[in-house]
C-alpha cells in the first residue's frame, strides 16, 4: 500500500493538492479574519504554501541535496539549486515585510487601539 | 560607463549614511543630492549609445543581466531627473520643516530610485520580483513615514495590499519557473508561446494580479486614494511621478514580450477604460486635494495603460509622451500642494479659495492644462496620439470614453482653477523661495517646451516605441549574450 | 472546535470563495503537472564545478544570482530600518519581574554555544547545509536569549550600526571591484581552484560574500528583535 | 514510505494551519502557527533542500514566531 505513494506522479499530486488546500486556508483566514495579526499569519501562510509547491514539483526522489560530499564523483544527479535559492531569498523577504507590518500593527494600536482590520476606516471610502 | 551603477551606488549611499551622517548635520542631504545629479549626468552622457547589456557574476541567459536601450535609458533619466528636482525642493523645504530622522528618510528616497531603475532595467524575472519588493518596502515607510494614525493606516493598507500582489507574482515566477525551467525574460519569451493554452491563461492572470495592484487598476486599485491621503503631499509627487511610472514599464515591458501577438489585449484596453471613467467620476465628488490629484493619478495612468495595451507604435509613442507630461505635472502639483499646506496647514478643497500666491498659481494652472491635453502644453501631444492611435485602429468606443473622461477632467480641474481665481478673502501671502521657484519655473517650462516643440524628444520617443515593442531582437541580443 | 456556533455569512462566502478558486488553480495545476525539462538549474549545476564550491544552492545565492541576495540584504536593511523608525522610543527597558536565577545563569551558558553554532553555519555556508542568512539569524536569537533574560543587557547600539555599515560597504565594494577587474559586477576576482573543493578557503569571493551577508543579517536582525522587545516591556 | 511520509506530514500542516487560523486565543494560534512552519521543515528536509530547511527553521519558526508573540504583547488579546 505504501508502494502506491512512492510513484513520482501520485508524489507530485500529493504535492499539488496539499500545497493548493493550504494555500486556501490562507486565502480563506485573509477573506475572513479581523485581527491584523490573524491577517499577517494568513499571508505568511500562503507564502509557505507557494515554497512548498515550488520545492515539492521540483523534488526527484532519486536525485541527491545539491551539496557534495565526500563519496560523490561530482554535480550530477542532484536536485536542482536555483529553486533552493529562489525560495532562500523570497523567505528573507517574507519576513522583513511581515515583521514591518507588524510593527505598523503596533504603532498604530498604541495611537488608535484599534487592531480590527474591519474598524481601519477613518480615511474616507 | 555601466548601467549597474545606477543601483550600486545609491544601495552603497543606503549601506553608508551612518559615516556620512558623521560628517554633520548636512553631510547626508548633499550627498545625496549630488549622487542624484551625477546619475542624472550618467544618465544623460549614455544617450546615443548603443543597446548595451551589463552582466552580474554569469553571462545570459543563464544569470541576471541589465538591459540599456533607449526606452529603458528615457525611464532611467526620467526618474533620476525627478528624483533631483524633488531632491533640490526638500533641500530648501527641510530648513525650516525638516522629517524627523532625516538620514532614513534620504536612505528611502535612495532606495526607492534604485528599485525603480532596477525594475526598469532588469532583464530576469526573479530579479524584477526582488525590485518590485524593495519599491514596495520603500514606498510603504515613505506612507506611513509620519506615524499619524491616518498615515499609518495607509500604510498598513499599502503594505497588505503590496504583499497580496506579491503573493500572486511569486506564484507566477514559480509556475514559470516549473513549466519553463528559466527565469530569463528572452528565454521565457521564447517558450511561453509553446505553453499549454490552460497554463498560458493562469500564469498571465496570475501575473495581472500580481501587477495590477501595483499598476493601480481596476479594481484593484481600491487602496490608492487612501494612500495618497494619508501620506504627505510630499512623498505622494514621488509615487506619481516614479514608483507607479515604474510598474507599469515593468509590466509592459513582460506583456509585450510574452505576449507579442497581443492576446489579451482587448481585454486590457477595456479593463484600462473602465477604470479610467470610474477614477474620473469619483474625483468630480472629492473634497480633499491630495484624494482629487489622487483619482486624477488614477485616471491618467488607466489612460497611459489602455494606450500601451494597444501594443501599436502610435500609441506606445503617446503613451510615453502622457509619461513624461504626467510626471513632470504631477510633481509640480503635488510639491506646490507641499508648500500650500505647510503654509495653510490644510489640504481641503476650499483652500483653493483663499490661496494667495500668484506664482504657485500660475504654476499650478499650467499644469492641470499640461494633464488636460489642452495644445501647447506637454499633454496635448501624448492624448493626441494616443487618440489617433485608436481611431486608426478604428476602437471608437475608447475613442469616446477617452474624450468622456477628459471632459470630465476638465470640469473638475475648471472647478480648481475656478476656486483659485475667485474673489474673496485671501489669508497671508505665501512666500515663496528662490529654490523653490526655480525648480516649479524649470519644471512649468519644460511642460511648454515639450508642449511647443514636441519635435524635440518625439523622435527619441519613436524609437523608445520601436525599441519597447521589439520583442525579437531583444530576445537575440539575450540569447546571443 | 466551535465551528458551527460562529459560522456566518461573511465566513462562509469566504469560504466559497476561496475554495472556487482553489479548485480552479487545483483544475489547471493538476491537467498540466510539470514534467522534467531542461532547466537553468541543470546548466548552473555543470557549472558549479569550476567555481570550487560544495554546496551548490550557495554558489547560485551569492555569486550565479548575486544580485537578487544584494537586493534581499537591501529589503533586510530598509525593513530594519523602518521599524527603528516606527517604533522608536527612549523608553528604557522596565522589565515586570525579574528573570530568576537558573535562566540568567543557563542563557550565559548557551550564548557562546549560540554564536559558536551561529558563526559556524555562517563560515561553513559554502561548504555544507546553511550560510549567512541562517548563520546571522541563529547570532540574533542567541542576543534575543540574553535580551530577555537580562533586564540590563541592551545591544551597544553603535557598534552593531558601525559593523553594519562596514559590512554592507564592502559587499558592494567587492561587486564594484569585480566591476573593474573582470568588467562584471560581482565577478569572481579571487583565486578559486576546483582542487581546494572542500576546503574552508576555496570558493574565491563566495564565502567572503556570505560572512559579510552574515555579519550583515545578524546585525539588523539583532536591532529588530531588540527594537521589538525594548518596545513590549513599557506596555 | 516516503510519499506516505509527504502526505501525512501535508495533512498534519493543513490541520494545524487552519487550527491557527480559527483559533479563538492568539497565542494559541501563534504556537500552531509554529507548528505549520515546523512541519514545512520537515518537508522541505524530505525533499532534499537543507538549505531551504534551515532557514525556514531559523526564520519561519524562529524569528516569525518571535514577531507575532511581540505584537501579541503590544496588541493584546482580541477586546
Amino acid at each position: 500500500m505504501f508502494e502506491f505513494f512512492n510513484q513520482p506522479e501520485v508524489i507530485k499530486i500529493v504535492v499539488t493538492v496539499g500545497s493548493m488546500t493550504l494555500f486556501f486556508v490562507g486565502l480563506f483566514g485573509l477573506l475572513t479574519q479581523k485581527h491584523l495579526i490573524k491577517i499577517f499569519m494568513s499571508v505568511a501562510i500562503m507564502e509557505t504554501a507557494l515554497f512548498l509547491l515550488f520545492i515539492g514539483l521540483i523534488y526527484k526522489q532519486s536525485a541527491l541535496a545539491p551539496i557534495l560530499t565526500d563519496n560523490q564523483q561530482g554535480f550530477i544527479n542532484m536536485n536542482d539549486p536555483v529553486p533552493q535559492a529562489m525560495i532562500l531569498t523570497a523567505i528573507v523577504i517574507g519576513m522583513a515585510v511581515l515583521a514591518l507590518g507588524v510593527s505598523f500593527a503596533i504603532e498604530y494600536y498604541k495611537l488608535t487601539g484599534k487592531t480590527d482590520i474591519d474598524e481601519i476606516t477613518s480615511l474616507r471610502n | 560607463m555601466s548601467s549597474v551603477l545606477f543601483i550600486a551606488l545609491p544601495l552603497l549611499f543606503g549601506f553608508a549614511t551612518p559615516l556620512l551622517s558623521k560628517f554633520g548635520k548636512n553631510g547626508v542631504a548633499f550627498t545625496s543630492t549630488a549622487l542624484q545629479l551625477f546619475l542624472l549626468f550618467l544618465a544623460f552622457s549614455l544617450i546615443g549609445d548603443k543597446p548595451y547589456i551589463e552582466i552580474i557574476s554569469i553571462a545570459p541567459p543563464l544569470g541576471i543581466s541589465f538591459v540599456l536601450n533607449k526606452v529603458s535609458l528615457f525611464f532611467v533619466t526620467l526618474f533620476t531627473f525627478m528624483m533631483v528636482a524633488f531632491s533640490i525642493y526638500y533641500l530648501s523645504y527641510r530648513k525650516t520643516d525638516a522629517y524627523k530622522n532625516e538620514t532614513k528618510f534620504f536612505i528611502l528616497l535612495n532606495m526607492l530610485l534604485a528599485s525603480a531603475i532596477g525594475l526598469v532595467l532588469s532583464s530576469d524575472i526573479f530579479n524584477v520580483y526582488v525590485f518590485f519588493e524593495i519599491a514596495g518596502i520603500s514606498a510603504y515607510i515613505l506612507t506611513a513615514y509620519k506615524k499619524t494614525p491616518s498615515a499609518l493606516e495607509a500604510g498598513i493598507k499599502y503594505l497588505l495590499t503590496g504583499s497580496i500582489a506579491s503573493i500572486f507574482l511569486v506564484f507566477a515566477i514559480i509556475l514559470i519557473y516549473l513549466n519553463i525551467g528559466s527565469l530569463n525574460l528572452a528565454i521565457i519569451a521564447q517558450d511561453f508561446e509553446t505553453l499549454p493554452h490552460n497554463i498560458k491563461v493562469f500564469i498571465s492572470i496570475l501575473f495581472l494580479i500580481g501587477f495590477g495592484f501595483k499598476v493601480e487598476i481596476f479594481p484593484l486599485n481600491f487602496w490608492v486614494s487612501d494612500v495618497y491621503e494619508g501620506s504627505t503631499a510630499l512623498v505622494n509627487s514621488l509615487f506619481s511621478g516614479i514608483v507607479v511610472k515604474a510598474y507599469l514599464f515593468a509590466f509592459f515591458h513582460i506583456l509585450y514580450l510574452f505576449l507579442p501577438s497581443g492576446e489579451f489585449s482587448t481585454f486590457l484596453i477595456y479593463l484600462g477604460a473602465i477604470s479610467m471613467i470610474i477614477a474620473e467620476i469619483v474625483a468630480l465628488k472629492q473634497t480633499n486635494l491630495k484624494r482629487v490629484f489622487a483619482y486624477s493619478s488614477l485616471g491618467q495612468v488607466a489612460l497611459i495603460f489602455t494606450a500601451f495595451a494597444l501594443q501599436s507604435i502610435d500609441a506606445i509613442q503617446g503613451a510615453l509622451f502622457i509619461i513624461l507630461a504626467h510626471s513632470i505635472a504631477k510633481i509640480v502639483i503635488f510639491l506646490a500642494l507641499t508648500t500650500i499646506e505647510k503654509n495653510y496647514k490644510s489640504l481641503d478643497i476650499n483652500v483653493l479659495k483663499e490661496l494667495n500666491a500668484p506664482f504657485l498659481r500660475v504654476v499650478i494652472v499650467i499644469a492641470m492644462l499640461s494633464l488636460l491635453g489642452i495644445p501647447l502644453f506637454a499633454g496635448f501631444i501624448g492624448k493626441f496620439l494616443v487618440l489617433k492611435a485608436f481611431a486608426v485602429e478604428q476602437i471608437f468606443p475608447i475613442l469616446a470614453i477617452i474624450i468622456i473622461a477628459s471632459l470630465l477632467e476638465a470640469v473638475y480641474y475648471f472647478k480648481l482653477i475656478g476656486f483659485m481665481f475667485e474673489k474673496g478673502d485671501r489669508k497671508d501671502k505665501i512666500k515663496v523661495d528662490f529654490t523653490h521657484k526655480f525648480i516649479f519655473s524649470l519644471l512649468t517650462f519644460l511642460i511648454l517646451l515639450v508642449g511647443i516643440t514636441p519635435f524635440v524628444i518625439s523622435g527619441f520617443l519613436l524609437d523608445s516605441a520601436n525599441v519597447m515593442l521589439d520583442s525579437i531582437s531583444y530576445i537575440a541580443m539575450l540569447v546571443k549574450g | 472546535m466551535n465551528l458551527k456556533r460562529d459560522i456566518s455569512t461573511s465566513t462562509f462566502s469566504g469560504f466559497a470563495l476561496s475554495a472556487s478558486l482553489i479548485i480552479t488553480f487545483l483544475n489547471v495545476l493538476l491537467n498540466n503537472i510539470p514534467v522534467d525539462i531542461k532547466r537553468v538549474g541543470d546548466e548552473l549545476l555543470k557549472l558549479n564545478g569550476s567555481e570550487g564550491v560544495a554546496n551548490a544552492v550557495t554558489t547560485v545565492v551569492v555569486y550565479f544570482r548575486g544580485f537578487d541576495t544584494l537586493g534581499e540584504i537591501a529589503v533586510l536593511f530598509i525593513a530594519s530600518l523602518g521599524i527603528g523608525l516606527m517604533l522608536d522610543s527612549n523608553i528604557r527597558c522596565n522589565l515586570k519581574a525579574e528573570s530568576n536565577f537558573m535562566l540568567k545563569t543557563a542563557s550565559q551558558l548557551l550564548f557562546p554555544i549560540i554564536i559558536l553554532f551561529g558563526i559556524y553555519v555562517m563560515v561553513y555556508g559554502h561548504l555544507s547545509p546553511g550560510g549567512g542568512f541562517q548563520g546571522g539569524v541563529i547570532i540574533a536569537s542567541g542576543v534575543l536569549l540574553l535580551l530577555i533574560s537580562h533586564k540590563e543587557f541592551e545591544v551597544p547600539h553603535s557598534v552593531i550600526t558601525l559593523i553594519e555599515t562596514f559590512a554592507g560597504i564592502s559587499y558592494v565594494l567587492i561587486g564594484l571591484i569585480g566591476l573593474v577587474v573582470l568588467d562584471k559586477f560581482l565577478g569572481n576576482f579571487l583565486p578559486n581552484n576546483i582542487s581546494d573543493m572542500g576546503l574552508l578557503l576555496s570558493g574565491g569571493i563566495i564565502p567572503i560574500i556570505y560572512i559579510i551577508v552574515g555579519i550583515k543579517v545578524g546585525s539588523e536582525m539583532s536591532m529588530i528583535t531588540q527594537n521589538l522587545i525594548k518596545r513590549s516591556d513599557d506596555v | 514510505m516516503i510519499g506516505f511520509i509527504i502526505l501525512s506530514v501535508f495533512i498534519g500542516i493543513i490541520i494545524i494551519a487552519f487550527s491557527a487560523i480559527t483559533q479563538k486565543k492568539l497565542a494559541d494560534s501563534i504556537i500552531l502557527f509554529m507548528g505549520v512552519s515546523l512541519g514545512s521543515v520537515v518537508l522541505f528536509f524530505i525533499f532534499k533542500a537543507p538549505d531551504v530547511a534551515l532557514t525556514e527553521a531559523v526564520i519561519g519558526a524562529g524569528i516569525s514566531s518571535l514577531i507575532f508573540l511581540m505584537a501579541l504583547k503590544h496588541l493584546g488579546e482580541k477586546k
